[in-house]
């Protein structure tokens, strides 16, 4: 038994902020695994995926869910996959790879990486037309759409995970910097 | 040659006799039959410099200038019109000093007012890593006599009270100033030069586009245009911005790459800045013309490019970086944008250097330092083509120095000439 | 500039980085042989510097990270191609 | 009531008064007036003067291209410069005063340089001013400087924010007249994403000024129906107040929204938001402009543009005169004097400088053919005309009409130039617009109302066919059809009398001949000679009536005479705009490492790396000085132990099976034999064999290896790194990840560091010497399971380790460490103290990395392997490369150990020369590069390049610094300061 006890703390400690018509709150139960497939391995992962939770890999910029829902794969490169599911422990990397059961693939462990926003609301939209430069439309950001951008000089994926509901993902050091942006639109906007 | 002086006395007999003594300021030339000792390619600020300068020093006066559209249509007409000798390195350093020098003499060397204003020019630092860089560089420059002063953070507030000093995202800790720089009416330069030029027997050919090099046995006999082939003794190149694609008649490929930089003028404002800031870390440098306008530029738009204009996001980051140090600016209204197009060098630096070929020189590869450089480019140039030897100021400007490993990389950012 | 990715679509330029001639890839490979120093130093100082369709590279860095192979008229910036620089490059015979 | 000249009717609300002020004086307008509307409606025709000869002018236009009346809007810091007060929609306690005036604006002092204008002719000032040589910058200059400019600028910080936003559609329309509201109409009906903007306040162009009747109604009536079924419509998005300023590269266009003053008065909105606006097409219908014709004297107040007149006159019910004339080369100039007859306004005289049969029949005005006004009289306001038949006209308001421009300048902005039509006089697109946009109706120069409607209803339906919607079946907009015809008249012979082209910049007809005569020719020289079109209204008037004179002064065409082009932006941009929220703090976002937090509660004193805030120091109670900090923080981690976040170095995972054959070609030394469990110290060179980077990297496992580079070149590193993998080995099974974010990693250094650690390191890790020696590298655990990094490295030369903890618990484990290190006395340092005990240890960094340096440069030549391929190797080896007297880095130690500790400041950026040489350039042996006070040495101590220095130490040279006025001796010895053998390293 250690004499230190070490306790573990979200980007944002959790920040939740509601406004007419947009909610803005961090995301802290996700882990992000990334997921490596080694040229020629692709479709032996896919397959084991498949079988141990009913995961397809996704078209680019797109999302697939695993059979019960726990997990969902965004890809966002060529030759890699991102797991993106409710999980809290430090050890997602070994979670995930046991879960999926595909040796072949290389698993690195995200989850500290990113600072989580979701934005959403009927408003959320118009708020994120001031920073976000992807086509945030309806009809052409579908729902599971995912994409990584730039917003405000900060490095960000973003994730439509409801009709009118967006996951914001900047790296950890920017957390700070992305909630202002946010807010600063909110604040221009509502 | 009947030189008509320029003069206040001049200007005042003009007046009341309405004006109808001025002659043409340059003699608008055809090519003569026989050709040429020296054809100098490129009407611009460079090569009208150069033509003056083999008249004057060298007594060299059967000189052509071809150009292929307006003299001064290149980047003379198009830069923030900023003078300035704070190099670094010892292979820059002489030569842009020697270029100041010949700019504090221009007007009465020219008899033309090219308003040269020695106003100074304040480098802003940021961080003690970029205070201690520009310790090198402030010794580096008092060591070739260039002249500079250090201001502490107090002193830059004390002189323009409305930078942002504290608040901003870097804030300010002092500046590098060296009192001698300042700015030129740039377009006046090509003028002066030109009518200097011909006055001593130059021929500026306008709207004479160089379409081929008539190249013999490894040596160049003269120049093919859309005014005909000119025979020439010798063929000096100096068309930054097109080097690549003149050079490329000749058959040569260059270590250099065409890139953008966009530059600002605003609506004029009565003074508000009587100097020019350069903000590093944010990208922005600053003027106030004599006609009002806040002129102003930042980095480069970062592809090769030879269309002369430029994109949106630099135009944001530029604009930015002024408003981040002089927060006064958010209602002053950006009138027109521009976008020049640099030879962009493999380390920077120019090149003033004989070719492969004989009798063919090239002069080029100025980045964004050519129109500072434009007397000793012109001055150093002349002497090349007069002596066949390199200027002890511009010793270091060969095509070869990439292929010995001798780069004169003042920024340290290698063989990526975006970045320079 | 709006650069169409092979994979992702229409983006924006300002989610990229330039680096220059796709002539870069065809980096030599005879470091031990007598040219080597010759054939370097043309890989990576000389241009063509083309005024016309340039084969350049652009890195897709705040976005999926792969590096493009994007064929541009540098007179009209307008864009004939985008490639993947490892197909490319794969393309041209390199492999480890 | 004091607006004497309001009439009934308009397109204002004439029961809503708003009340604002004019240099002072409290005035009346009404809602939906612009500030020049209400001004005129108040008899203010004398509202500013010109640039150069601060003649007395007036308003001359209703619309962006206005050229005089410019003025300062607002107080304090919300005054705004140079605002034209014809596009500023008035509001209650607008305040606006004229500008570049000295004395009150009726009686400018500075109007005496009209007096001289004979002196003052194109280009003077190239011709004098030149002797004596100092007078330039201490006389001339700022006298020129004083006179010049125009508004002046508060020089407060701008109270109101800006922003920035995104916007995509199918088809975007520029301008909201009667051609862009039908081709708006067809595209939107078609299905397709529609944005229509406007840079008026209120949509429907000059329909909102004339007394067209569109399907049988007011033109303006039928314009508000199409923008009320357009808004009513999801796919379209309307910007009224929006100012299309730019075309950019594929599709890309730049659009400033600005709000009404009044309408942000109780709230923080942004001022003006610029949008980025991607489109997949264009149609641009932004109408025309009127240009002016140069006769003598027609810069006088009360003197307009025939098309302005009736703007006022039917959109803001202002009769701008009593005694109105018209003088038009063109038919169009003919309406103006019958919507004013039509509206009981007296207009005197009809000039038309044509020799055809009078257009219409005016009532009450004489009417004169083949006619031109050659002067005019009258100070404040004009009073009269003189024509070419020698007659004098008393006239209160003058229309002129020189014929319409199209505009055009966005169909410019990809540098294509317009072409010159004869039938129209004037230029028109040519097929060089920017990809993807089309023109229609008066902009393309399809100058009649019926057929633009026609031609705006059809494109919005080819576009949308074109981009795979279907199209809509409705019908165009029917309207009476009215011919336009023009005959090409640019100057009139006046004598003594000057005849402006640019009012503002005051360039007159002379100015263009003398430019012309003194080998002016190109249009570009005369603009550049005479300033022409270079004032804030960009030539909108001006351009093409210069171009027109120059074609008559040289006797040619004009398509010999040439074409300026514009470029964006079409109107001029509030820098504010352009930066949005990107000031102050926002200027760059701001990175805050794991520790931030304890440090603020530490008071630590922070700096920016790059985006990175870092702590510096920790100040201790009783320091009062920076280097009392440093110094104790250098001290006690030397003798005990110290911590230091150093999260910001950058981390990259590699991944696969040929990760070691990579590492092996990015660095100068080997890599492919790297055991597990250990780590190996990196340098990295660019291609051409400058040093780029250098940092550790470990081996975790078989395929399995953690990268550290620098702080500041992380990003470039990673980028290289792709590059090389996908660019030049693209079938190397590698796959990397920044987990720079992934891991909060700190520095615990000094001879206590171990047993620091051993106090959380779960039982299970051995981490004593032998089973954990000097570049050990380990997955470990701490504090009952947490998993940990553990690498045996060592930047300060002391014992020392860094440990890498998942970031949730970043915070926790400093708190950790200083709790379990209390027993030590150990003490978190910053950014000085590591800056410090690396120039002790004399390790190269930032400074010393400079991009100017080799591998033998930095004393590592030794690394360097002569056995494998590896990015940098051949060039590396060029003669330049190697010459043994390039500057190379050592050690600089001062003779006199109390050297420069008055003085306070380092030797940092002293430049070298030997001991006997004068400092000049060609003297200069080098510099330093680095340089601190060592508190373990009690001197300072640096690092630097000198000549050849690897040969010479020992040699006695001296750093001199010019710039402070040091010049001391130093020795030259070797870098590493601080145990040269490495043995803290080892216990």
């Amino acid at each position: 038994m250690s004499d230190y006890t070490i306790v573990k703390e979200s980007p944002l400690g959790g920040a939740e902020h509601e406004f007419d018509g947009v909610t803005v709150s961090e995301v802290v139960d996700q882990s992000l695994v990334m997921i490596a497939m080694p040229n020629g391995k692709a479709e032996e992962i896919e397959a084991a995926m498949s079988k141990s939770c009913g995961l397809s890999v996704p078209a680019m910029g797109q999302s697939t869910q695993s059979a019960d829902g726990s997990i969902t794969l965004w890809r966002l490169q060529k030759n890699q996959v991102l797991a993106y599911y409710a999980y809290e422990s430090d050890d997602a990397e070994a979670n995930i790879a046991e879960r999926f059961n595909a040796p072949s693939a290389y698993y690195t462990d995200q989850s500290d990486t990113w600072a989580m926003i979701r934005v959403s609301g009927e408003r959320s939209r118009d708020i994120l037309e001031r920073i976000c430069p992807i086509d945030l439309d309806p009809s052409v950001f579908t729902l599971g759409s995912v994409s990584r951008t730039i917003m405000e000089h900060i490095g960000t994926i973003i994730y439509r995970d409801g009709d009118d509901s967006y996951v914001l993902l900047t790296m950890r050091s920017f957390g700070r910097s992305m909630l202002h942006a946010i807010e600063v639109s909110v604040e221009n906007v509502l | 040659m009947s030189k008509t002086k320029y003069s206040a006395l001049k200007v005042l007999k003009e007046a009341l006799t309405g004006h109808k003594g001025w002659e043409p300021a340059w003699r608008d030339a055809e090519p003569k039959a026989d050709g040429y000792d020296v054809i100098i390619v490129g009407g611009g600020g460079h090569g009208l410099a150069t033509a003056y300068y083999l008249a004057e020093n060298h007594g060299i006066t059967n000189v052509a200038v071809l150009e292929k559209g307006w003299i001064g249509g290149g980047n003379v007409g198009r830069n923030t019109t900023i003078i300035r000798s704070n190099y670094l390195l010892p292979g820059n350093e002489p030569f842009y000093e020697m270029s100041m020098q010949l700019w504090e003499n221009l007007e009465q060397d020219l008899n033309y007012n090219a308003m040269v204003s020695q106003r100074g020019i304040m480098n802003l630092i940021h961080s003690d890593a970029q205070h201690d860089a520009f310790m090198r560089r402030g010794n580096a420059m008092l060591f070739a006599d260039a002249g500079c002063e250090y201001l502490n953070k107090k002193e830059v507030k004390e002189r323009y009270p409305f930078l942002d000093m504290d608040n901003a995202r870097f804030p300010i800790q002092g500046a590098l100033a060296q009192p001698r720089g300042g700015t030129v009416r740039h377009d006046a330069v090509a003028w002066g030069y030109a009518r200097a030029a011909s006055d001593l027997g130059v021929d500026i050919i306008q709207n004479c586009e160089v379409t081929g090099f008539n190249i013999e046995n490894g040596k160049c006999l003269g120049v093919q245009t859309t005014k005909g082939d000119i025979k020439a003794g010798r063929v000096g190149v100096c068309v930054a911005g097109s080097s690549s694609r003149v050079m490329a008649k000749a058959g040569i490929n260059l270590p250099i790459e065409s890139h953008v930089l966009q530059a600002f003028v605003t609506e004029g404002l009565k003074p508000v800045l009587d100097n020019v800031i350069t903000f590093g870390a944010g990208h922005f440098y600053c003027s106030q013309s004599d006609k009002g306008g806040l002129v102003f530029g930042g980095d480069i738009d970062a592809y090769n490019t030879y269309a002369q204009r430029g994109n949106l996001p630099i135009v944001e980051d530029v604009c930015s970086g002024g408003m981040a140090i002089m927060p006064m600016v958010g209602r002053v209204r950006l009138l027109r944008m521009w976008g020049g197009i640099m030879d962009m060098s493999m380390d920077g630096s120019p090149f003033i250097d004989k070719t492969d070929i004989q009798e063919l020189f090239f002069n080029g590869g100025w980045c964004y330092g050519g129109f500072k450089a434009t007397p000793a480019s012109g001055y150093c140039y002349a002497h090349l083509l007069a002596t066949d030897e390199p200027h002890e100021v511009a010793t270091a400007y060969r095509l070869d120095r990439f292929r010995r490993g001798e780069m004169i990389d003042e920024k340290g950012v290698g063989a990526q000439p975006n970045l320079h | 500039m709006i650069i169409n990715h092979p994979l992702l679509g229409p983006r924006d330029s300002e989610e990229f980085v330039y680096l220059g001639s796709a002539d870069l890839i065809n980096r030599p490979t005879n470091w031990e042989s007598e040219e080597a120093a010759e054939d370097f130093y043309q890989y990576l100082y000389i241009r063509e510097n083309i005024a016309g369709d340039n084969r350049e590279l652009w890195y897709h860095e705040q976005g999926d990270q792969s590096w493009l192979v994007v064929t541009r008229c540098t007179l009209t910036h307008e864009i004939k191609s985008v490639e993947l620089a490892q197909d490319v490059s794969r393309a041209q015979g390199r492999s480890k | 009531m004091s607006q004497i000249n309001r009439i009934d009717g308009g397109l204002i609300d004439q029961t809503k008064s708003v009340s604002f002020t004019f240099n002072g004086q409290i005035l009346r307008g009404y809602e939906g007036d612009t500030l020049a509307s209400a001004l005129l409606a108040n008899n203010k025709h004398l509202v500013g003067r010109s640039f150069k000869y601060h003649r007395p002018r007036g308003i001359v236009t209703a619309g962006s291209e206005e050229p005089n009346a410019i003025m300062e809007i607002g107080r304090g810091a919300y005054k705004e410069p140079n605002t034209r007060a014809t596009i500023t929609q008035l509001y209650n306690g607008l305040e606006a005063n004229s500008q570049n005036h000295r004395g009150p604006l009726g009686f400018d002092f500075m109007a005496i340089t009209d007096f001289f204008s004979p002196f003052l002719s194109a280009g003077f000032y190239y011709k004098t001013f030149m002797w004596p040589k100092a007078f330039w910058e201490k006389v001339y200059e700022p006298a020129i400087r004083h006179s010049a400019g125009l508004g002046k600028l508060s020089m407060l910080e701008d109270p109101d924010t800006y922003d920035k936003g995104f916007r995509y559609c199918d088809i975007l329309v520029i301008g909201a007249g009667a051609t862009g509201l039908s081709a708006a109409l067809t595209a939107a009906e078609s299905g397709a994403r529609v944005i229509l903007a406007d840079e008026d306040f209120v949509m429907g162009g000059r329909l909102n000024s004339e007394t067209n009747e569109i399907n049988g109604i007011a033109g303006s009536e039928w314009a508000k129906q199409a923008v009320t079924k357009l808004a009513a419509m999801d796919n379209v998005t309307l910007m009224a107040d929006t100012t299309i300023f730019g075309a950019y590269d594929h599709g890309i266009y730049g659009a400033i929204e600005n709000r009404a003053d009044e309408a942000r008065a109780d709230s923080s909105k942004p001022r003006q938001v610029n949008w980025r606006i991607y489109t997949k097409r264009t149609i641009l219908c932004a109408g025309a402009t009127e240009r002016a014709i140069a006769f003598g004297n027609n810069d006088r107040p009360g003197i307009m543009m025939a098309s302005a007149v009736r703007t006022y006159l039917n959109r803001f019910a202002v009769a701008t005169g009593q005694r109105v004339s018209v003088y038009t080369n063109n038919d169009d100039g003919w309406q103006t004097a019958k919507d004013l007859t039509d509206k009981g306004v007296k207009v005197v005289a009809v000039i038309d400088s044509r020799s055809i049969d009078p257009v219409m029949s005016i009532e009450g005005a004489e009417i004169f053919m083949s006619t031109d006004v050659t002067d005019t009289k009258g100070r404040r306001v004009i009073k009269s005309i003189m024509l070419s038949n020698g007659k004098t006209i008393p006239t209160d308001t003058l229309a002129v009409s020189g014929g319409w421009n199209p505009n055009l300048h966005l169909t410019c902005h990809h540098r294509g130039i317009p072409k010159w039509n004869e039938e129209l006089v004037t230029f028109l697109p040519d097929s060089s617009v920017p990809v993807g946009m089309s023109v229609a109706g008066r902009a393309k120069g399809t100058m009649v109302l019926s057929d633009a409607i026609v031609e705006g209803h059809n494109e919005g339906n080819v576009v949308a066919a074109d981009l795979g919607f279907k199209t809509s079946d409705s019908k165009p907009a029917t309207t009476a059809s009215v011919a336009y015809n023009v005959t090409a008249k640019w100057g009139v012979p006046s004598g003594k009398n000057r005849a402006w082209v640019d009012y503002q910049n005051d360039v007159t007809a002379k100015d263009i001949k003398l430019a012309n005569q003194e080998g002016f020719k190109s249009v570009e020289h005369v603009k550049r000679y005479t300033t022409l079109g270079m004032a804030t209204d960009q030539g909108k008037t001006a351009n093409v009536l210069a171009i027109g004179i120059m074609a008559d002064n040289m006797d040619q065409t004009i398509e010999e005479t040439g074409t300026t082009i514009f470029r964006p932006p079409y109107n001029p941009v509030a820098m504010g705009a352009f930066a949005g929220r990107r000031r102050g703090m926002e200027f760059y976002p701001t990175r805050y490492t794991p520790t931030h937090k304890w440090s603020e509660e530490q008071n630590a004193i922070f700096v920016e790396v790059g985006m990175w805030y870092r702590s510096q120091w920790f100040p201790q109670p009783g320091e009062t000085f920076w280097r009392d900090s440093v110094d104790r923080e250098v001290r006690q981690t030397r003798e005990s132990v110290g911590i230091c976040d150093v999260t910001t170095l950058g981390k990259i995972d590699l991944k696969g099976t040929d990760v070691s054959e990579f590492l092996n070609r990015l660095y100068v030394n080997a890599f492919a034999k790297v055991p597990v469990g250990k780590t190996r110290y990196g340098l990295m060179l660019r291609e051409d064999g400058i040093a780029m980077d250098d940092g550790t990297t470990a081996r975790l496992s078989e395929n399995h290896f953690v990268m550290t580079t620098t702080t500041a070149n992380a990003v470039n590193v990673y980028r290289h790194m792709q590059f090389c993998h996908q660019c030049l080995w693209p079938d190397l099974d590698v796959h990397m990840i920044s987990v720079t974010e992934q891991y909060a990693q700190y520095a615990v250094a000094g001879p206590n560091s171990r047993k620091l650690l051993q106090k959380i390191v779960d039982p299970e890790h051995d981490i004593s010497n032998e089973a954990f020696p000097y570049m050990g590298a380990g997955e470990i655990s701490i504090c009952d399971g947490i998993p940990a990094r553990l690498f045996r490295i060592s930047f300060s030369g002391e014992l020392a380790f860094e440990i890498a903890v998942p970031t949730r618990y970043g915070d926790s484990l400093i708190r950790v460490l200083m709790e379990a290190g209390e027993e030590f006395n150990a003490i978190p340092y910053g950014t000085e103290a590591l800056g410090a005990m690396r120039i002790e240890k004399g390790h190269a960094a930032g400074p010393e990395l400079n991009g100017q340096t080799s591998a033998y440069d930095l004393g590592m030549g030794g690394m360097v392997s002569g056995k494998k391929d590896f990015i940098g190797y051949t060039l590396g080896l060029r003669e330049g490369m190697q010459r043994d007297d390039r500057m190379q880095m050592v050690g600089f130690k001062p003779v006199n150990k109390s050297a420069l500790l008055d003085a306070g400041h380092s030797m940092a950026g002293a430049h070298l020369v030997n001991l006997r040489d004068k400092p000049d350039t060609f003297t200069d042996q080098g510099w330093i590069s680095s340089s601190i006070y060592s508190p373990i040495f009690g001197h300072y101590i640096g690092l630097g390049y000198i000549k050849g220095g690897h040969s010479r130490k020992g040699e006695t040279v001296r750093a001199v610094d010019l710039v402070r006025g040091q010049d001391i001796e130093v020795e030259i010895c070797s870098p590493h300061f601080y145990d040269p053998q490495g043995e803290c390293l080892r216990v």
